[in-house]
């Protein structure tokens, strides 16, 4: 059995479970936010599996780098909201950051 | 190009080895007679007080976040290196106008003072007796 | 078994396990741990697609940036040594269901697809100097757009950040 | 040294692709273990010339009783270290502390493999060579912190923290310095880069695009010194504020893998600064003993010259303030580094 495409689409499947598990399931917003890296992480894979196992050049790692680019932008603004959030509650549980709900 | 990162993984995999080997080397030769007083936590020779956590600055953040967002910008300016010479003028260009945006934005956060430390106080001289 | 298949399972198990640790553990940093061994194995994956630029950058931005920016942000959001480091989690077995069955969802439709895959297969060639032709021609519009997005992140999350230290 | 000429020869015959043979893989295995050897050598090597050059320059004669001039005391600081209980404290996480030292070790050697000791001496022809020296180098950040996390020690803590802000800091002055070199070549491999300046020291990169090739090397100079940690900027480890930094609560074989990766990088640095600006393993004197062994050799002079400048300074400059550091990387060093990229532009295309 040869490594190919439908292996690295069957792993990056199971990272974006995974990662969409600690998404739902956390209650601290960092670990949220790692949940997030890893879904993107997965959705990186198969951008770069496309791009190898298809006709598409290189298309797919050019889209990776702009993915990567994303998530580092948000993850810089995610982590201000928590730490200007922990600033205001001395905590940082989403569950608990809830003014807003009506 | 595939056994060249081969290489680099049998090199990572080798030095795991040879740090694992070193540590149970010396777990074998070591004396080992722990007591409370040695594996307490070390505060200059006083009892520590409180648990370690100590409220960092936010700045540590911010020096963070503005080398996150440099980071991202060298990993554009590597490859556009490499092709520099082959595409000339043009590039250049496109190159300026993606720098100088990052600029603005390190003029913003200097302009701000996020990225000034305490500096001392000038604290008079203090009298002696 | 030739030896890309054993690498392929190697970084495959590398980056599951760790990914697994990130997610059920309760620890922050040891979360964080798990994190930097998941990218660590999806960057050696990369390798295998033949994409070693983005496995470089996957590095520098992931474990380089983003992890250490998560770091400090758990350094400076919880009362280390505490008892505050556990996270709690919630809602386990519905998430659970979901998850594990999008991830049915997901298997069904890799296998039952027919790819259209490339008939020849493809040389491992170094990529880095046609990525960088391919940002300086085709792709220049999201490039440029790239560095106004990364202004407004800059300036926004200083912005952010710093409004709680006025207080 | 024939045996490494015959080992040279086989790692070069190989195809490029993954052959099916446990040779290379054995060849490899004897690459690393070599390199690992080498680092563990100039670790010792390195940490009696820092004795000796400390103690002649505060007018001391250094290490004197264990063999001719004290030459062998490292090595018996080196089997001490191996006797030495391992304490950990009770009130640390024991599995991070324990993983800490494997992630900047591994991390530093792992560095390494990309480094031309000779035309042919190249264990890893990477063609991302100098971009993966810059991205691996970003696991000792996560390193250090841990180790400081893991302690659970204030003094600790409060140094992986300082350590990690001013490695990420001084990261960005060296890899845009790093640049000037990339666009003058065209290429990210470390061969070729030397290959560019092979002929002679009026070839080297240094003097490419005068001053601003000359600049970028003192930016990435100082940039280095400071991810070191060494002295002027080694405000992590001062020892008269936080005791040790990060390592406070490391003893025994833990603590020597940190110095020996310590002292490991301080030669990193050094080859890389001299294989990108003083062009490696090629002779100063154009085609004046330009081969074989002899380029190890002039590897060496260079890498050592610099090694010495950083013992020089650590010796002479007092420490700077940790305001006064933040001031150096992102208001002295990062704009005068893009200054030099785009002074190097503006005369590659004019």
């Amino acid at each position: 059995m040869t490594i190919g495409l439908t292996h690295f689409l069957t792993l990056s499947a199971i990272l974006f479970c995974l990662g969409l598990f600690a998404v739902v399931t956390k209650r601290n917003a960092v670990t949220v936010l790692m949940g997030i890296e890893l879904i993107i992480n997965a959705a990186n894979i198969n951008f770069i599996a496309f791009a190898r196992f298809t006709d598409n050049d290189l298309d797919g790692q050019i889209f990776a780098v702009f993915v990567i680019v994303a998530a580092a932008a948000a993850a810089a603004v995610a982590l201000a909201i928590v730490l200007n959030l922990y600033e205001r509650l001395k905590s940082i549980n989403l569950d608990e950051a809830d003014s807003l709900a009506g | 190009m595939l056994v060249n990162f081969a290489s680099v993984l049998i090199f990572i995999l080798f030095s795991v080895l040879f740090v694992g080997f070193n540590f149970l080397l010396s777990r074998f030769i070591q004396p080992r007679n722990p007591t409370p007083l040695k594996v307490s936590t070390y505060e200059c020779g006083e009892i520590a007080e409180g648990d370690s956590w100590i409220q960092f600055n936010i700045r540590f953040y911010v020096i963070a976040l503005a080398f996150l967002i440099f980071d991202v910008e060298i990993v554009f300016l590597f490859p556009w290196a490499v092709v520099f010479k082959n595409l000339g003028v043009f590039s250049f260009i496109e190159m300026m106008v993606f720098v100088f945006m990052l600029l603005v934005g390190l003029a913003y956060v200097w302009a701000k003072g996020d990225l000034e430390w305490d500096k001392p106080k000038d604290v008079p001289a203090q009298e002696t007796f | 078994m030739g030896f890309y298949d054993l690498i392929f399972w190697l970084f495959a198990f590398i980056s599951v396990a760790s990914a697994a640790l990130m997610v059920f553990s309760k620890n922050v940093i040891y979360s964080a741990v798990g994190l930097l061994f998941a990218f660590f194995g999806v960057a050696g994956i990369y390798v295998l697609l033949a994409a070693d630029f983005l496995a470089i950058v996957q590095i520098m931005i992931y474990v380089g940036g983003i992890l250490v920016l998560l770091l400090f942000g758990v350094m400076l959001s919880h009362k280390i040594g505490g008892i505050q480091l556990e996270t709690g989690t919630l809602n386990k077995i519905p998430a659970f269901i979901v998850a594990g069955g999008i991830f049915i969802i997901f298997f069904r439709v890799i296998n039952k697809t027919v790819w259209p895959l490339r008939t020849t297969a493809k040389e491992f060639n170094p990529t880095v100097e046609k990525i960088g032709t391919l940002l300086m021609t085709d792709y220049l519009i999201p490039f440029e757009i790239v560095s106004v997005l990364l202004l407004i992140a800059l300036i926004g999350a200083a912005y952010i950040a710093r409004k709680e230290r006025v207080q | 040294m024939p045996v490494l000429n015959i080992y040279v020869t086989i790692f070069q015959t190989f195809p490029d692709k993954i052959p099916d043979t446990i040779l290379t893989i054995l060849l490899m295995l004897a690459g690393a273990v070599g390199i690992t050897v080498l680092a563990a050598l100039l670790a010792l090597v390195g940490v009696y010339l820092e004795r000796k050059i400390s103690a002649h320059m505060q007018d001391r004669l250094g290490p004197m009783h264990v063999g001719w001039h004290g030459v062998v005391q490292t090595l018996a600081d080196a089997l001490k270290l191996l006797l030495k209980e391992d304490i950990v404290p009770a009130a640390a996480d024991k599995k991070l502390h324990l993983l800490a030292p494997f992630i900047v070790f591994s991390a530093t050697i792992a560095a390494f493999v990309v480094l031309p000791f000779s035309k042919t001496l190249v264990l890893s022809k990477l063609n991302v060579g100098i971009f993966y020296v810059v991205a691996i180098s970003s696991f000792v950040v996560i390193g250090i912190i841990l180790a400081g996390w893991a302690s659970n020690n204030k003094w600790s803590l409060l140094g992986g923290m300082r350590s990690a802000a001013q490695i990420v800091s001084f990261e960005i002055p060296a890899s845009l310095s790093i640049l000037v070199v990339i666009m003058a070549v065209g290429s990210l491999n470390l061969g070729d880069i030397v290959e560019f300046q092979n002929g002679g020291i009026l070839h080297w990169l240094i003097w490419k695009s005068f001053p601003f090739n000359l600049i970028a090397f003192i930016i990435f100079f100082t940039a280095s010194l400071a991810e070191l940690n060494r002295a002027p900027f080694d405000l992590p480890e001062a020892e008269s504020e936080i005791i040790a930094g990060f390592h406070t609560e490391y003893s025994g074989m833990k603590w020597a893998i940190f110095f020996l990766a310590e002292y490991a990088n301080m030669f990193l640095v050094a080859v890389i600064a001299s294989t990108l600006f003083l062009g490696g393993w090629s002779s100063p004197f154009g085609n004046f003993l330009n081969y074989g062994i002899f380029s190890i050799f002039w590897l060496f002079v260079k890498s050592f010259s610099l090694i010495f400048i950083q013992m020089w300074l650590r010796w002479t400059l007092p420490r700077v303030r940790v305001d006064q550091l933040m001031y150096t990387s992102w208001k002295v060093l990062t704009p005068f580094a893009f200054l030099c990229m785009i002074g190097v532009g503006f005369y590659m295309i004019f």
